[in-house]
């Protein structure tokens, strides 16, 4: 099992009803992650339109998650 | 990446270099509508490590591309009224055509690539995070 | 047309509507070499009445042409040393594809049909009219 | 004859010595108004490459001239 640091950002952080959660899984990848969190938070944001950073660099979602890992999947963005 | 305004002036006076002749800025307004919405104003939440190395990059990338000799990007964060700056961006350059190539390459990158997010407040009190950029 | 530093901010203020979400900006400074020769500053002068109506021509059209809500040009006159601002286009938009557009062609457009003229000092003490614009 | 107000700028005012003048001439358009002023001053800038106002409004080189007009020829212009 892994502990994960995980943060959340726009509507991932309304429907998780939390910016941030360290997280016990045995999600071996990003994107095994976020299928187990929209099990738990119903996020209706498909992955095909995000992106994943580990450790604040955008990472391909397959990338082998490692203990302590902070994750954040971001949500097609809208600044400027 | 801001969370209080910035004076633009001071922005400006960096780019100021003897080796520029054309200097081509871009700024991003709150405006007071949008898709036929009446908007108060925009929250704007950043993943700020990563917004601010992304934003750094694209600057790189614009300097690589164009024949620029300086730039520099600044975005809000926070809760921002109708007519306030929520991004300014500055190119200077020896000529004009490069100062308007790369001041545009790097605010449709920024509007593709930087992890912000804004929470449009409307006039009837109802908030709601922008979908995505339809252009 | 001015014949003394204007204003920026000033300037910026007057276009900040709130119907606008994109504002493009454009100066020109004088630059301390052009063709290889180091310069010292550039005198300008301008037939100022038809200056002030072709601009005003030029400012027109691009509203007419691209969906802005708001545009200016300031041009000076008179000796300007490197670094100093001769030229000044502010445009504000809803969007910023109009924007960016508006400031390119209005300053394109002064360039080309605006009469005004400069006069080169290089550093060796030499004056020479600037022949014609070659980008 | 006509009394035509002249006004010269940049590479004309130099090759003219002055800014300004009022001069009589027979010429009936501001082409041969130019050609004369050619034969005065040794201008070197062809009218190919230059425009010319008549009282303050950009117009055609072969307009009639009428006394009193002010006239300014052009120069290629190089603000910005």
């Amino acid at each position: 099992m892994l502990n994960i640091d995980l943060q959340y950002f726009a509507q991932l952080q309304d429907a998780a009803g939390r910016a941030h959660e360290i997280r016990t899984t045995s999600a071996p990848t990003a994107a095994a992650l976020y299928d187990e969190l929209r099990d738990v938070y119903s996020f209706a944001l498909e992955p095909a339109c995000m992106r994943v950073a580990i450790n604040a660099a955008f990472s391909p979602w397959e990338q082998p998650l490692r203990d302590g890992d902070h994750v954040v999947f971001i949500p097609p963005v809208t600044g400027g | 990446m801001a969370d209080a305004p910035v004076d633009i002036t001071t922005l400006r006076r960096v780019l100021l270099v003897p080796e520029a002749g054309g200097f081509c800025a871009f700024e991003g307004w709150v405006r007071q509508t949008n898709d036929g919405r009446a908007v108060a104003g925009i929250d704007y939440s950043a993943f700020v490590p990563l917004a601010r190395t992304e934003g750094q990059a694209i600057v790189q990338e614009a300097k690589q591309r164009f024949a620029i000799c300086h730039a520099t990007a600044m975005h809000r964060t926070g809760y921002l009224s109708v007519g306030e700056t929520a991004v300014w961006i500055g190119v200077a350059a020896a000529h004009r055509d490069a100062a308007f190539s790369a001041c545009r390459y790097i605010i449709d990158e920024i509007k593709q690539r930087v992890p912000i997010w804004k929470k449009e407040h409307y006039a009837t009190g109802v908030t709601e995070w922008v979908p995505c950029h339809t252009r």
